[in-house]
């Protein structure tokens, strides 16, 4: 059954392990990314969620203590038969930390589509309708000129996002997306990625089981650097056949009961 | 700030003030000694023994020495620097590592010699004539500024953010790219110290060129004519120099100071200043 | 107590050889404990003047301020400079007139003098160096254009490596080989009548006194003469 | 990869081998010619004249100046450049920077007659005896390294990122114990780098160091006695060795390069070395 | 009335100003925040609440482009009064970006005690005890002497907020502690500073509403650099007064009602 789910999968693992010096993060994860999809990842702090992400575009291969075994498929393809940098701009990524270059706000969003060649209008109008997409337009509108740095959390949060969409990838990995937005900003990623859902395959860590619920399809539930469950969201979320993924939604469940109690809203 | 700190912070100033009065003091001594002799310096010949002290042969000789020895060693020591930093595994770079770094202490009258012995008798044959000449001066002193260069420029590399050189590969960046539109420009003034260092040692170095530039006090007119440095040229009379002479010796000493403070300011501004940090 | 030097010595580099076997010789003949610094005729002086050393050498003359400030030279041994070319160059000799002519750049090619065409190269020492000063008091000015290097052995290596290169050098040096040594006025150098020999001497600070003076008189004792010889200059008894 | 970027890369590796190659060559000459000497190396007494070639005076003499030196300026290098990137205003930095840019490209033999002229003096009217000392020697070579060690550590400290600065002094650390307790350790691998530039420097240098030291060919058994170096004695030799005695000078030239290598990745590996990055 | 306020309050600002370059990111902030209790921070992303935060501890200081104007008091008095290193011993800081020092997990958190002299056994328990409240302990007890720069973000985030709590400070500033928290861990840190609540005063910056309303006492609510509206929590966040706020609180809204889509849960 794996094996079809693997076939008709845009991406997929089987007995993905990454090490770290010698401590395994990851101990043999077999998923399935099908394409046109929201597939969230949660479990707990350090359970292997951004591990995974990285295997994913071959971000391990850029560290000498990291080591990652077993086989990543994309179109059902092993990902290093691929040229790294064309696998990479197939597969964009926005890290769980904001990482803006030290350049310019345009020159962060510009940096991908310069990379392919592209000049003049043409990147204006990328840049601009990638930094619409992530809702930052309106903010930055005024100084697409200085420098990134000058950026608030959530605002360099939304321009690495930019700096992803502009490549116009097949497939979204999001580390925590929208860790650092507030609820306005957040509501308009989400718009995005529901968006964004009918073209590629997305991967999303997500720390908000509601976030989960409102975006996902499938969800894949991480614990100690394995795949405990994974299943259509509303399964998962909602059914979950393991015993763990019980206790780590109940825990999340504090949040609700504590939200009844928090008296209701004026409307 | 407690006591201990203010005392450090104390210690730090007077240290700076010290090294800071220490360079004015050189400056000063230098410019006292060589004042007189200001005037005499605008004149395109230098022959003591005539009573002619014009600098500009010396200038040129410095300035293209340094010129072509950089123009060579830049490009090379921060592409050495990127390798150690970026593309080289790390038990290549500690190969290549301690081998530049064996260069860098190699004594110039070694270096002098290697190029009287090498690069000189290379020279004449190939290209015929003396061999003494700026082009050995510039091959010399590129390979003694080499190591400088690649040392700095491979720790500036290697500060750059780890996570900057990853959000550009996720972006698809070939490493090439990678390097060239990013760790460069984010290491930019680290670079620049690297160079501005090898500036300084590349227009304050005396033996080793001295011992293979031909020493002619004439502007060259090609890159086998022999050329004479502001450097050597001190290096060379003023052991023997007196009054008049002595004095012009230390007012281009003065100027050479002056040449290298602006020519620095000149990179860094050029490289967009450590102000933008 | 001024430390357990008994007579400080500083100047020339190129007498640094000979002031230290003369020091070595005097010890052993049972004179005060010597140190000599080879540190540059001039430097020598200023070490002189400061009373940092109690004798200098120099392997020039004294210009004649240096004399009025009271410095007085001691010549103990004659530098002999050998004119040299490229083993290949036919030239077996050359007049004092030709010479000078030469090193004005008044003749610039070696076919003037008879040898296959070609520009000739000049090579001289550092202004203000002792052999260029000699060179100069005794043959003539040199062209301002000339390439110059700064120690015999250099100039050695130079003219063995270019075929068109002339310069003059320290006979002791030149004899190491490589080098074709050219007659003047048809003596070769070291032969009784060669016209450029230059004096080096000791310098003292008003007329020589005490240790110096014992000194100074060891450099021209016999035995001290013949420590010249052997450094390769002319004694000067 | 791209072909542009293999080729970058080829370029690169190229330019790797090429400059060990070169490293390799000079050692290899250097070694080669000194070969047959190699023996007589290994005695007490430095005295060609007599047919003695023994380095231990000399070798004494380049490491007693080079530890004498490093020891002034190391520290006082590093709270230099501590000073500009960390203590000073920006206005401030830009006036001690320059300065001590322009004592970087003071030409060897200012430094030296400088130091004939002041330094030497100094010590003889304060202490008694010639002057010419290991002291003089350390004090002009100190002055001759600081430049390097404050540039190049001013650059490792700046590129700390100011998150971390920030940190430590939300901790309620005051400046000195940010500097001391974060910033020193996290500028580690610059600061070694720093080190390492100047000790090779330190160990090359020829010119100024000859000019004060005395250069008797005996271990110094006090700060006042003069010493000789490594280099300083091939400067002061090789223009008119011969036979056994350039081949002695080779030879010690090749263990200067040994030296240096030695002292190199000992200093690497007591700062922990680079692999920790 | 603001006065009176002021007067009681751990931490008052008046007509606090902060300025980038030349850009204004705080245009006049007066604000009270009481002892003993949480005042939550909220507004949309790069409304300046990072900078009030960074005000009050003094670390614009360190930025040569900040400037700061207005008056910030503690216990009544200009804090500029304080040497700089007394005052953040008695304000901690958590971060919005998490800034492990690159030591091992164990110097991380002794930084701050170790400044003060405490050294051997009593720095263990201290560290021992801070990563315990911090929520870390578990996972990294076997771990303490390895490289923190080894943690993945959520550890990286709960080390630095041990790091703070080591110094046991009395007003502790935190920018989004739970951003990059699963709901387990944020549940652990929510019962922190609830417990924190009893002896200090406690700034909390979040984009979560629900996390407001579970612990704050007091809600400030900022949009361009500018307080909205500030009252106790319940006020603000159920019956705002200003059109800004409701619209802001409406929008946070989306979440309420998709959640309330997403189905019913097992339990
Ligand atoms: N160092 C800086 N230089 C220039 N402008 C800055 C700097 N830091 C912040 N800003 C600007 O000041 C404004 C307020 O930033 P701040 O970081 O306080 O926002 P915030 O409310 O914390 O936002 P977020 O929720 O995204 O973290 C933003 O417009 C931001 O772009
Ligand atoms: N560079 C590294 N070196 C060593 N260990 C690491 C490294 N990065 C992560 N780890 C460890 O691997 C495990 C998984 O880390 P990972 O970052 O994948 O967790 P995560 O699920 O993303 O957690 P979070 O939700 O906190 O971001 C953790 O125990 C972490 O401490
Ligand atoms: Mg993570
Ligand atoms: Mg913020």
């Amino acid at each position: 059954m794996m094996r079809g789910d693997t076939a008709r999968a845009k991406l997929a693992t089987r007995g993905l392990r990454v090490y770290y010096g010698g401590r395994a993060a990851l101990r043999g994860v077999s998923l399935a990314v099908p394409d046109r999809s929201v597939t969230a990842l949660i479990g707990p702090s350090g359970c292997g969620k951004s591990t995974f992400l990285r295997a994913l575009n071959r971000m391990h291969d850029l560290r000498h203590d990291a080591r990652v075994e077993g086989r990543i498929l994309l179109d059902g393809r092993p990902i290093d038969r691929l040229p790294p940098e064309v696998l990479r701009r197939r597969i964009g990524m926005l890290f769980q930390r904001p990482n803006p270059f030290p350049m310019s706000i345009f020159q962060n969003v510009a940096f991908g589509p310069a990379l392919l060649g592209v000049r003049g209008k043409e990147l204006e109008r990328i840049v601009c309708s990638a930094l619409q997409r992530a809702a930052l337009w309106n903010e930055v509108k005024g100084r697409l000129h200085q420098h990134a740095g000058g950026l608030s959390g959530g605002q360099q949060q939304r321009l690495c996002l930019a700096r992803a969409l502009a490549m116009e990838p097949e497939v979204l990995l999001l580390d925590e997306p929208c860790s650092a937005l507030d609820p306005g900003a957040t509501e308009e990623i989400e718009r995005l990625i529901a968006e964004l859902r009918c073209s590629m395959a997305i991967v999303l860590v997500t720390h908000s089981l509601e976030q989960a619920r409102r975006l996902a399809d499938r969800v894949a539930f991480f614990q100690d650097g394995r795949l405990v469950e994974e299943g259509p969201a509303a399964e998962v979320l909602e059914r979950p056949q393991q015993q763990e993924t019980r206790r780590f939604l109940a825990r999340g469940d504090w949040h609700r009961t504590c939200r009844g109690n928090g008296g209701s809203q004026g409307e | 700030m407690d006591v201990r700190d203010r005392l450090a912070r104390a210690a730090l100033a007077a240290l700076a003030a010290v090294a800071s009065a220490g360079v004015l003091l050189i400056a000063l001594a230098v410019t006292v000694e060589g004042w007189p002799a200001l005037p005499h310096l605008f004149g395109a010949v230098w022959s003591p023994e005539d009573g002619k002290f014009g600098v500009l042969p010396l200038l040129a000789g410095s300035a293209l020495v340094t010129l072509g020895s950089l123009t060579l060693a830049v490009p090379a020591g921060i592409g050495l620097g990127l390798f150690l930093a970026d593309v080289a595994s790390p038990r290549l770079a500690g190969v290549v590592r301690p081998a530049l770094q064996g260069m860098a202490a190699v004594p110039s009258v070694v270096f002098g010699f290697l190029g009287l012995n090498l690069i000189v008798p290379w020279i004449s044959r190939v290209f015929g004539g003396l061999g003494f000449s700026l082009l050995a001066g510039c091959l010399v002193l590129a390979f003694m500024v080499l190591p400088t260069i690649a040392a700095v420029s491979e720790d500036a590399l290697r500060a750059v953010d780890p996570a900057l050189r990853e959000g550009a590969y996720a972006l698809g960046a070939t490493p090439g790219q990678v390097a060239w539109r990013l760790l460069l420009p984010a290491a930019k003034s680290g670079l620049t110290a690297a160079v501005v260092l090898a500036l300084g040692r590349a227009l304050g170095e005396t033996m080793a060129v001295l011992m293979v530039l031909g020493n002619a006090a004439a502007v060259p007119r090609s890159p086998l004519d022999p050329a004479r440095t502001l450097t050597g040229n001190i290096a060379l009379e003023m052991a023997y120099a007196a009054g008049r002479h002595r004095e012009a010796l230390f007012a281009s000493g003065a100027l050479l100071l002056l040449l290298n403070l602006a020519v620095t300011q000149a990179a860094r501004l050029a490289a967009g200043g450590r102000a933008a940090r | 107590g001024r430390s357990s030097v008994g007579l400080r010595i500083a100047g020339s580099t190129s007498l640094q050889p000979l002031a230290e076997m003369l020091a070595e010789g005097y010890q052993a003949a049972g004179g005060a404990r010597v140190s000599a610094q080879g540190v540059g005729s001039t430097a020598g002086l200023q070490a002189l003047r400061t009373g940092v050393a109690d004798l200098a050498t120099i392997s020039r003359r004294l210009t004649p301020e240096e004399v009025r400030e009271g410095f007085r030279a001691h010549v103990i041994a004659w530098d002999v400079l050998a004119i040299a070319v490229h083993p290949s160059n036919p030239v077996e000799g050359l007049t004092l007139a030709e010479l000078r002519r030469l090193f004005s750049g008044e003749i610039r090619d070696w076919a003037e003098l008879g040898s296959p065409a070609g520009r000739v190269h000049l090579i001289s020492r550092e202004a203000g160096s002792g052999s260029r000063e000699a060179f100069r008091e005794l043959v003539g000015p040199i062209h301002p254009l000339t390439a110059v290097q700064n120690s015999n052995g250099v100039i050695r290596l130079a003219i063995r490596n270019d075929p068109a290169a002339v310069g003059y050098l320290s006979l002791g040096v030149a004899r190491a080989g490589g080098v074709k040594l050219v007659r003047v006025d048809g003596r070769l150098p070291g032969e009784p009548g060669y016209p450029l020999v230059r004096p080096l001497s000791l310098v003292t600070l008003g007329p020589p006194s005490g240790e110096a003076r014992a000194f100074l008189m060891y450099a021209l004792s016999p035995a001290g003469q013949r420590l010249v010889a052997d450094e390769g200059l002319l004694p000067v008894r």
